[in-house]
């Protein structure tokens, strides 16, 4: 068989090298070269995704396995899930998006090259783990991934995108090696031998409770500041800030995915009773996650940080979705996680291109665009209205799913993560109003309409917004089979005890 | 009373005598050929050829070897894989040590004085200089080195370890002492870490009196079988234990043991702090196996306590103390304490599979070591007229070095990332088996503080990254720092980047290897 | 067993001249006062059946190792005094206290064990060389490369080779004459029949004390005298006397 | 008397010797010091020797006598170029590799 | 006909995504593709009506699968219509009334620029409510419910270049989404205790569900509904969202969009009826908004605002009837068809008064306007009619029945309801008199600049047909109970009951009280001078005037806290949560610089430190080996 996924893994890494490797008088053409690459990319996802046999979505397919350290026990596995498989499907698409929003950011050929680089390498490593089987290959990619992010926060962006590529790394850090442990930890639970870290040898595994907790707490831990929770968020608003726009957007749209990704598939896969047991905490973190972020949401004169403080709150829903253990907030969850990414990379990339416009990300700056860019507006409310999960776009049915299907579980949680709607509300329509509405100050009159670019950037997004908001069914057909298989675990489990 | 001529299992030896006996060579070329110029390529050639052909050897032993290993003389000394594993990574320390210690400027200047005897900054310094004279018996004496330390790895008696301990360390001493340039700092470093050092032999000593009081013996499986059986003696052999566990832990740099490293790695010519770093580490730790494995066996509870105790305090030392240092090299070097503390953590519960993951540690680590120290020798000051001077290792002086030479810093960035262990680096497969052998006797609150000193000490690793990627060069700066390529640095620093990409991607092979070195013919464990 | 007697006298033998370690000034009377602890425990190796021990640490010990240490005190400069009054604080307590705390434990440690005592081997050079030959014999070969080592770093340490080619006395003369020094002798001191007095300058014909007539180093050292005095002496016949009558 | 005697005869001297290590400045007293704590594991050695009834110990001593003469030359060595480069063997000079 | 239904949302839609997409190329005709979009929904709508007349009544709830929405393992939802005597009811409505606004907003917005961008803002605001009242599902049903609060949002933000309007529609819409806190969870407490949030299996699963469980549902619902339809406490929105152009108050926030609660509670009869305490509060809240929105409508001298605290009380009624169960349903949406007639009526003579006074709204400054608007006059008189219940004009037929019904039941809450709705006739004729005869009657209060004119006939044909339903729709929908009985199968049948008064009592005390308020209004506003100014006035008129507080109480109560708890949690986020990071980080630092002191250089320091290294390193071995 084809090994498709490998391919999609490499592809984009050799892609990266390639730009490297081109000779500087050749540097001219890196974006076209570094496009092409990411849209063969994505080519080769929407393969994937027809090929993709909904109604075995449970299963891993596309699988391949390889010995890679047979000595710890390390396999080159990779296979998708339906869930796997959207992530994929999502980073696939918000790469080229993110470099066709950059495209003028760089007058320089060399940190051009760096840029795109790095980009192409960050999407090798978000493939690789959305496709990872391996739990030592999960955690390596995962911990590699910060490398080139680190770099591509460092070197491009704004004037604290030192102190922020340092924090943004430590935090990862820090969590990344506490999971090391529980991987380390795991590895003893498991059965050992040449494939120990295939997740496959690793689910149903009895082990003590206090083991099973421990090494959970290690995985959520490191998930829990991938996927911002309070109070391990504040990287985020930092790093939003002072990365570039693309940046951001493909690190919170995808790569924070990452982190309910893994909750998803390691913590709450792996340890079903250990989860059982902290989900009554981790629900009210979610909860506290979603209102605390759409509180300092609406707090924030920065629309860069307003924008991660929202996904922070979004993050919540999530994470409260994924740990109520129901079929439908499981599929909302994992549902979310692809809206989310359409909607909020959507938001940075239309932030950043307000930006590029005006040079500020400060609120208070701007006023009365509407009359001066009736597209760029509407662009952005539709954008913005996805952020508050209007219904008819596509964020709404995975929020309401995740809040309907978790009520019966957690039911003053969703009580309590509802009043984030209504803030949702709040910070989204402030910022229209502030930035849109109102009199036209001078400086504003010659804001530029959004261009050819920039709609051939947003406007795919928000017409999947719309098409999934319609027809969620494309993407909840991939997704029930795995929640299903999720609830089964966590209720055998249960039964068991 | 009659003589019984003594049963010396030579073959096994073979690399040691290579080395000890190209040294022995190298003296003698010292004395017969007189042209410097000569004179350097040939002990140059003498002890690139020894350290490889012993390498070849040691590693075709190690092939070929069956059975757990041999044993070259009753008591005193065995040549198992697990000696000829860590041999065989000394000799590699020891190719690419002797190639940094021939690296030179483009100007022609070597790391080492013309000459040792004269005062710094006097007349005949300069006269020494101009001269072209060269101090060639670095080559033997790094020799001597290799060779003490070959033969730390592999004897089983107290007493020959501490004659091994100190074959290997008096070369260094004077090795540190003998650097081009700062000689007052060569000298200081090199003064305290000789008092130091001596000081904790005599510690080790002592403990080796003791436990020979104890047990009757010095030998490592006598000790062991006496500590089994003796009674009454708990405090002696616990005493004795100590101390010369002591004497070892301070070779490996650990907490409270430490204090020579930063001021011998900043005070050294660079080409010895990288041998020294790598070097020296490995072969205290191979020592520290063999002895906690082969002989102190018994004492795994009480001295858990002694290395919990200290693999914390190192790491914790290490990391904190370096997150605030502003000089390269002694940065490095409080990393190295707090890696010392990570070697330890892999002791925790005296697991077998320790025993095949620190040779890998070390290895890595090593590696990561020796090209860090070889990108250093590289960037160097440049003078108001232009000369290249000494090395620039305040950390301020780095700043752009990656928009100067995207390279060097690439591959230095590379360095750091694998001392911070982040995966596809060959310290992060390090870490993993490291922690891995502490997890699997259940010491993961040890693994925890040492994953969260990591994190720590990422912090500082990145800061040299930050300057050298994410900082411009300051106004008026632009050529106050040169970097000064040395081909021979540079093979270095290459085959380290790449060993270090290598061992992060593909360790399997090499994993399989130390695996399968990870037996000791005569003790305990195993 | 051991007379105690014999022990008592060794241990005050090694013990006491070994506090000068710690409160000595002067580096020599240290080096001295170990020599005599390095004999005291050459007396404990007899004491104990290891006579060849006993002769081998009079030999190393107090005839090379410690007259090394004298020989180098005297290159640096047998003055080389050192202030004993610490100028760390708490270094000297806390250094006693621990130097202490580990002594009083490992006191404690030995006196608690209780050893039997095995038959005396006596430590003859042969049943030693047996052993030595036997037993360590790849440890005395190893020991051949320490010492290598030792003297490769010496001569590398503080060998220096000829640099300059080596001046003639007619090059000194010459240099001498070509700067306008004195070109010949320098005046001798002022050595006076009753007194051997390098130290004290010789008089010009007017009487006046020649300063270049004594020695640099003794005037260095304040260790010089005042001619003047001597000269009082001579016109002082009543001190002159009183001096004569003692 | 009990051969054990030496033994915490060794010890004491062992402390001496290495309170002069942590007291001293003069670079040559302290490493004496070194040199009485090394007499001082020597001393131990022969009387477990002794009271063992075997020889090993003292053949130890006598390796250890080898070791640290010439520890002791390396030592001196290092003290001279020292002194050469700043004329003084006082241990408080040489700080600056400090911190 | 009937399964062409979809139409009836997908038409506007498509209407209105051309319209927005289409460009300024499509300014000239935009205006008239809305219109026919519009129109076809009524087209449709009747024909579907027509088709539904021929069935039996037990037919007439036809259940339109549309496709497979969210395929979830267990919340497996198709979107479906549902097209039943009661959603037809709100299609006819929402497409007539919708239509005749339409025709309207064409020459009323007829010189504003961005009048195409209008008309696709009103084609959304229709496709949505009428997915709202067909959709088959909670869910589908909450697609539409935040449509027509997106719609309402962009409308009253039309002219947002003005900052207050920009505020009042992003109030509208936040004040709305408080209520879809309610739909939410209503939705969670369905699909948790009834397995679905469609009407079908919700509706068949409820009689076995516990009380509490359909009391939780049923207020959480009542509070969506207090959201859309500005009850309180949510009725704060109601009064700004004037800000928004005229047809829109007619269209959005008096006849459709605001009765959408009253709908929801209707629709959900099956869940009211197992939990009558849920109904009590319904009707409860119904009544005192009624009040609270007459006695707010008394003091207002802005005729929208006038108009709008009508409206709110007005659907106070309609809350108050369907919270008395059965009995009131079919009530509660009689007066709510009669009520679109005539406040959409009186909105739209509002608007051709603001038309021909270029955009004032003070009442104060009207006047005598009724020679020259004589239309206008005559339309909005007969919504004046209407609303004050004057038989035989629409709103006697519907209101009165509801007072009626108010009175039904046992113990003090006949009297209370009923006391409250008769009382709130009265205010309501003394307001609605007060508004009419400011504006049309007494002295002409005008300012120099002002020539008030009629307006063209593109504006006054709607109102006219307007004014004519709401003279006569309620006569004709009333004969024989017309009405009630089309909604039966809906709200099912109810055997009559009777008041705790007698019926004729009823009918004389609430003639009487209305002929009350109307002579006081004349007496005051009528025939006496209305100074230009509002005078200085009691307590309880600036408390009304000022809608009660109710915008300082959420001020006092909601936004200043919210505000400083947001201001306190940015200062903490970065002060605390990040600092704490920051700090410990600056904590490794500093221990750093102190243990780095300990390495002093000094090489006897060193030894000293190994030395009480290695005495502790004992001690801790020693201690722990023994």
């Amino acid at each position: 068989m084809f090994p498709i996924l490998t391919v999609m893994v490499a592809l984009p890494a050799l892609g990266a090298g390639l730009l490297w490797a081109l000779p500087s008088a050749s540097r001219a053409r890196v974006r076209e070269v570094a496009l092409a690459v990411t849209a063969v990319e994505l080519a080769l996802a929407v393969a994937l995704f027809i090929q993709f046999d909904t109604a075995t979505a449970g299963t891993f397919q596309f699988s391949e396995t390889y010995a890679w350290i047979p000595q710890i026990g390390a396999s080159w596995a990779l296979g998708i899930n339906g869930i796997g498989l959207l992530m994929i499907v999502l980073a696939s698409l918000l790469t080229p998006l993110a470099i066709l929003a950059g495209w003028w950011e760089d007058k320089d050929p060399a940190r051009r090259t760096h840029y795109l680089a790095l980009i192409l390498l960050s999407q090798a490593f978000m493939v690789g783990i959305f496709a990872a089987r391996d739990v030592f290959l999960f955690y390596v990619l995962f911990e590699a991934m910060l490398i080139p992010l680190y770099f591509l926060i460092g070197s491009f962006g704004g004037a604290q995108r030192r102190y922020a590529a340092v924090k943004f790394l430590l935090y990862s850090l820090v969590g990344g090696l506490i999971m090391l442990v529980g991987v380390v930890a795991l590895y003893f639970q498991g059965p050992g031998g040449e494939q120990a870290f295939l997740t496959d040898n690793l689910t149903g595994l009895t082990m003590s409770s206090t083991a099973e907790r421990l090494i959970f707490l290690a995985f959520f831990l490191a998930f829990a500041i991938k996927a911002p929770m309070v109070p391990l968020h504040t990287w985020l608003p930092t790093v939003a800030e002072n990365a570039r726009p693309g940046t951001t957007a493909l690190l919170v749209a995808v790569l924070d995915k990452i982190g309910t990704f893994g909750m998803l598939t390691l913590c709450v896969a792996l340890f079903p009773n250990a989860a059982r047991w902290a989900a009554p905490v981790i629900i009210v973190l979610a909860v506290i996650s979603v209102i605390y972020g759409a509180l300092l949401a609406i707090g924030q004169v920065n629309m860069l940080r307003l924008v991660s403080f929202t996904s922070v709150s979004h993050f919540g829903i999530m994470v409260l979705g994924i740990f109520a253990f129901t079929q439908t907030s499981i599929e909302g969850s994992a549902l979310y996680m692809f809206n989310h990414g359409l909607s909020t990379g959507a938001l940075f990339l239309v932030v950043g291109f307000l930006i590029h416009r005006h040079g500020t990300p400060d609120v208070t700056a701007y006023g009365g665009l509407q009359k001066v860019v009736p597209v760029f507006a509407g662009t952005f409310l539709v954008i913005g209205l996805s952020a508050l999960a209007l219904p008819g776009l596509s964020p709404f049915v995975s929020e309401i799913m995740v809040l309907v299907g978790a009520f019966s579980v957690a039911k003053a949680g969703v009580i309590v993560a509802a009043v984030g709607v209504v803030l949702a509300a709040l910070y989204v329509l402030l910022t229209y109003q502030k930035v849109f509405t109102g009199p036209t100050p001078e400086a504003m009159r010659g804001t530029r309409e959004l261009t050819l670019r920039e709609r051939l950037v947003l406007w795919p997004l928000v017409g999947l917004m719309l098409v999934l908001g319609f027809l969620p069914g494309i993407a909840i057909d991939t997704l029930r089979e795995p929640s299903a298989d999720i609830v089964a675990t966590v209720s055998i489990e249960e039964a068991g005890e | 009373m009659s003589f019984v001529t003594p049963v010396i299992a030579w073959a096994p030896l073979a690399p040691i005598i290579i080395v000890l006996g190209a040294a022995a060579i190298g003296i003698l070329v010292e004395a017969f050929i007189r042209t410097p110029a000569t004179r350097r390529a040939a002990q140059l050639a003498l002890a690139l050829a020894s350290l490889v052909g012993a390498a070849l050897v040691a590693i075709l032993q190690w092939a070929t070897l069956d059975g757990a290993g041999t044993v070259v003389l009753e008591h005193m000394m065995v040549v198992d894989r697990q000696a000829l594993a860590w041999q065989s990574v000394l000799l590699l320390f020891g190719v690419l040590g002797t190639l940094l210690f021939a690296a030179r400027t483009r100007a022609g200047e070597e790391a080492f004085t013309p000459l040792g005897a004269v005062a710094p900054g006097s007349t005949e310094e300069t006269l020494a200089r101009r001269k072209g004279m060269q101090l060639t018996e670095v080559f033997p004496l790094a020799l001597f080195a290799v060779g003490g330390m070959m033969l730390f790895t592999s004897v089983t008696d107290l007493i020959f370890l501490f004659v091994a301990l100190e074959v290997f360390s008096l070369p260094l001493y004077i090795l540190v002492a003998l650097a081009r340039r700062r000689r007052l700092l060569s000298h200081e470093g090199a003064l305290k870490y000789f008092l130091l050092g001596a000081f904790s032999s005599a510690l080790f000593l002592f403990g080796a009196a003791l436990l020979y009081g104890a047990t009757g013996s010095t030998s490592f499986d006598e000790v062991g079988a006496g500590i089994a059986s003796a009674t009454g003696l708990d405090t002696l052999i616990l005493a004795g234990a100590v101390l010369v566990v002591v004497g070892l832990l301070f070779k490996l740099g650990a907490v409270p043991f430490h204090s020579w490293t930063p001021d011998a790695y900043q005070g050294a010519p660079t080409p010895v702090t990288a041998f020294m770093g790598a070097a020296t580490k490995a072969a205290a730790t191979a020592a520290l196996i063999r002895l906690v494995y082969g002989a102190l066996y018994g004492l795994d509870w009480e001295l858990s306590w002694l290395f919990w105790t200290v693999a914390i305090a190192s790491m914790l030392l290490g990391t904190v103390v370096a997150l605030v240092q502003t000089e390269l090299k002694r940065m490095l070097a409080y990393s190295s304490i707090a890696h010392a503390g990570f070697i330890l953590v892999a002791f925790a519960g005296f697991p077998d599979s320790t025993l095949s993951a620190l040779p890998f540690y070390l290895l890595t680590y090593g590696l990561a070591t020796m090209g860090a120290f070889a990108v250093i020798t590289q960037v160097r000051e440049r003078g108001e007229d232009g000369t290249v001077l000494g090395e620039a290792t305040r950390l301020g002086q780095w700043a752009g070095l990656g928009r100067r030479s995207p390279w060097l810093a690439a591959s230095m960035a590379l360095f750091l990332l694998s001392f911070a262990g982040i995966p596809l680096t060959a310290g992060f497969v390090g870490k993993f088996v490291a922690f891995s052998a502490a997890m699997s006797e259940g010491a993961w609150p040890l693994v925890l503080v040492a994953v969260i000193a990591s994190a720590a000490a990422a912090f500082f690793y990145v800061r040299l990254i930050v300057l050298m990627f994410f900082t411009d060069v300051p106004d008026g700066q632009e050529d106050a720092v040169a970097v000064d390529y040395s081909p021979l640095a540079r093979v270095v620093v290459v085959a380290a980047a790449v060993a270090v990409v290598l061992l992060g991607i593909v360790p399997g092979p090499v994993l399989s290897a130390f695996e399968n070195a990870g037996v000791l013919l005569l003790g305990a464990a195993g | 067993m051991v007379n105690p007697l014999l022990f008592w006298i060794i241990a005050a033998l090694t013990v006491i001249p070994s506090l000068s370690l710690l409160f000595a000034r002067k580096a020599v009377h240290v080096a001295m006062a170990i020599v005599l602890v390095m004999v005291g425990l050459a007396a404990a190796y007899v004491a104990l059946g290891a006579p060849f021990l006993g002769v081998v640490q009079i030999v190393v010990y107090t005839g090379a190792v410690m007259m090394l240490f004298l020989f180098v005190l005297m290159l640096v400069g047998v003055d080389q005094r050192e202030d004993l009054k610490e100028t760390i604080k708490g270094q000297r307590w806390i250094g006693l206290l621990a130097a202490g705390g580990l002594g009083a434990f490992l006191v404690s440690v030995v006196a608690r064990v209780a050893l039997p005592v095995q038959e005396e081997t006596v430590g003859e050079p042969d049943v030693i060389a047996e052993v030595l030959f036997q037993r360590y014999v790849l440890v005395i070969e190893v020991l051949g490369f320490l010492l290598i080592t030792a003297a490769v770093g010496a001569l590398v340490l503080t060998h220096a080779p000829r640099l300059k080619p080596r001046r003639t006395q007619l090059e000194v003369q010459r240099d001498r004459v070509r700067v306008g020094a004195n070109p010949v002798n320098k005046p001798m001191p002022g050595v006076y029949a009753r007194h051997n007095a390098l130290d004290v300058p010789a008089l010009d014909p007017e009487g006046q004390p020649i300063e270049d007539s004594v020695s640099r180093v003794l005037k260095i050292r304040h260790q010089t005298q005042d001619g003047a005095e001597f000269r009082a002496q001579l016109e002082d016949p009543a001190r002159k006397d009183t001096e004569e009558g003692r | 008397m009990d051969p054990i005697n030496f033994v915490i005869l060794a010890a004491i001297l062992f402390a001496i010797g290495s309170a002069a290590v942590l007291l001293r400045r003069n670079a040559i007293i302290a490493f004496m010091g070194v040199e009485l704590m090394l007499n001082a594991a020597n001393l131990s050695l022969v009387s477990f020797s002794r009271i063992h009834g075997e020889i090993d110990g003292q053949v130890m001593a006598f390796f250890v006598m080898v070791v640290a003469a010439a520890e002791v030359v390396v030592g001196l060595a290092i003290i001279i170029a020292v002194f050469r480069a700043r004329q003084t063997i006082s241990l408080d000079e040489p700080s600056e590799l400090k911190g | 006909m009937l399964d062409l239904t979809w139409l009836l949302i997908a038409v506007p839609l498509a209407s209105s995504i051309v319209l927005m997409l289409a460009g300024k190329r499509a300014n000239p005709w935009g205006h008239w593709v809305g219109v026919a979009a519009s129109g076809s929904t009524f087209i449709v709508g009747l024909g579907a009506f027509i088709q539904m007349l021929g069935l039996d009544s037990e037919e007439r709830a036809h259940a339109v699968h549309l496709f497979s929405w969210i395929p979830g393992g267990e919340l497996n939802l198709d979107a479906g219509l549902l097209v039943d005597p009661l959603s037809m009811t709100f299609v006819l409505l929402v497409s007539f009334v919708g239509t005749l606004i339409h025709v309207y907003s064409v020459a009323y917005m007829e010189h504003d620029p961005n009048r195409r961008i209008f008309f696709a803002y009103l084609n959304l605001f229709v496709a949505a409510m009428l997915l709202l009242v067909l959709a088959d599902s909670y869910l589908l049903l909450f697609v539409g419910w935040e449509g027509v609060g997106l719609a309402s949002y962009l409308l009253i933000g039309f002219w947002n270049y003005k900052p207050e309007y920009a505020t009042a529609a992003k109030k509208a819409f936040v004040v709305n989404r408080i209520g879809d806190i309610g739909l939410i969870i209503a939705m969670g407490l369905m699909f948790a205790y009834l397995g679905a949030v469609d009407f079908e299996t919700v509706f068949a699963e409820a009689p076995a569900a516990s009380t509490a469980t359909l009391t939780a549902i049923g207020l959480t619902l009542l509070l969506a509904a207090c959201g859309k339809s500005a009850q309180f406490p949510l009725q704060s929105w109601l009064g700004d969202a004037m800000a928004g152009p005229t047809p829109v108050s007619a269209l959005i926030h008096a006849a459709t969009m605001v009765t959408a609660g009253v709908y929801l509670i209707v629709r959900s009869a099956p869940i009211y009826a197992g939990a009558p305490a849920a109904q009590t509060a319904v009707a409860a809240v119904g009544a005192f908004t009624l009040v609270l929105g007459a006695l707010i409508g008394m003091a207002k001298d802005d005729i929208k605002k006038a108009l709008a605290a009508s409206t709110m009380s007005q659907i106070g009624y309609m809350m108050l009837a369907a919270g008395l169960g059965p009995v009131g349903y079919a009530f509660a949406i009689f007066h709510l068809v009669t009520h679109g007639f005539f406040k959409a009526g009186m909105f739209l003579g509002a608007g051709s008064v603001m038309h021909g006074m270029k955009d004032q709204v003070d009442m104060r400054r009207y006047g005598a306007l009724r020679t020259a608007m004589v239309t206008t006059w005559i339309t909005f008189g007969l919504g004046w009619l209407a609303i004050l219940g004057i038989p035989p004009f629409s709103g006697f037929w519907s209101k009165d029945k509801i007072i009626e019904s108010a009175f039904v039941g046992e113990g003090a809450q006949p009297w209370i309801l009923g006391g409250a709705a008769l009382i709130g006739a009265g205010l309501t004729a003394f307001y609605m008199s007060r508004l009419f005869f400011m504006t049309f009657h007494g002295k002409a209060r005008w300012t120099d600049d002002q020539h008030p004119h009629e307006s063209p006939a593109m504006m006054t044909v709607p109102m006219i047909i307007l004014a004519v339903g709401s003279a006569f729709l309620g006569l004709i929908l009333a004969v024989g109970d017309r009405f009630a009985v089309w909604l039966e199968p809906v709200t099912g049948h109810v055997e009559h009951h009777e008041p705790v008064l007698p019926v004729p009592v009823l009918i004389a005390a609430t003639l009487i009280l209305v002929a009350l308020g109307v002579w006081v209004a004349w007496r005051k506003y009528g025939a006496a001078d209305v100074p230009e100014t509002a005078p200085a006035a009691s307590l309880s008129t600036i408390a009304a005037r000022n809608d009660m507080f109710q915008d300082s109480v959420n001020r006092a109560v909601f936004e200043r806290p919210g505000t400083h708890l947001t201001r306190t949690l940015v200062y903490a986020d970065a002060a605390i949560v990040d600092a704490a990071v920051d700090k410990q980080a600056e904590a490794w630092g500093k221990t750093g610089e102190t243990v780095r002191r300990t390495q002093n250089g000094q090489v006897r320091s060193y030894a000293l430190t190994m030395l009480v290294g290695l005495v502790i390193v004992i001690i801790i071995v020693v201690q722990g080996g023994l």
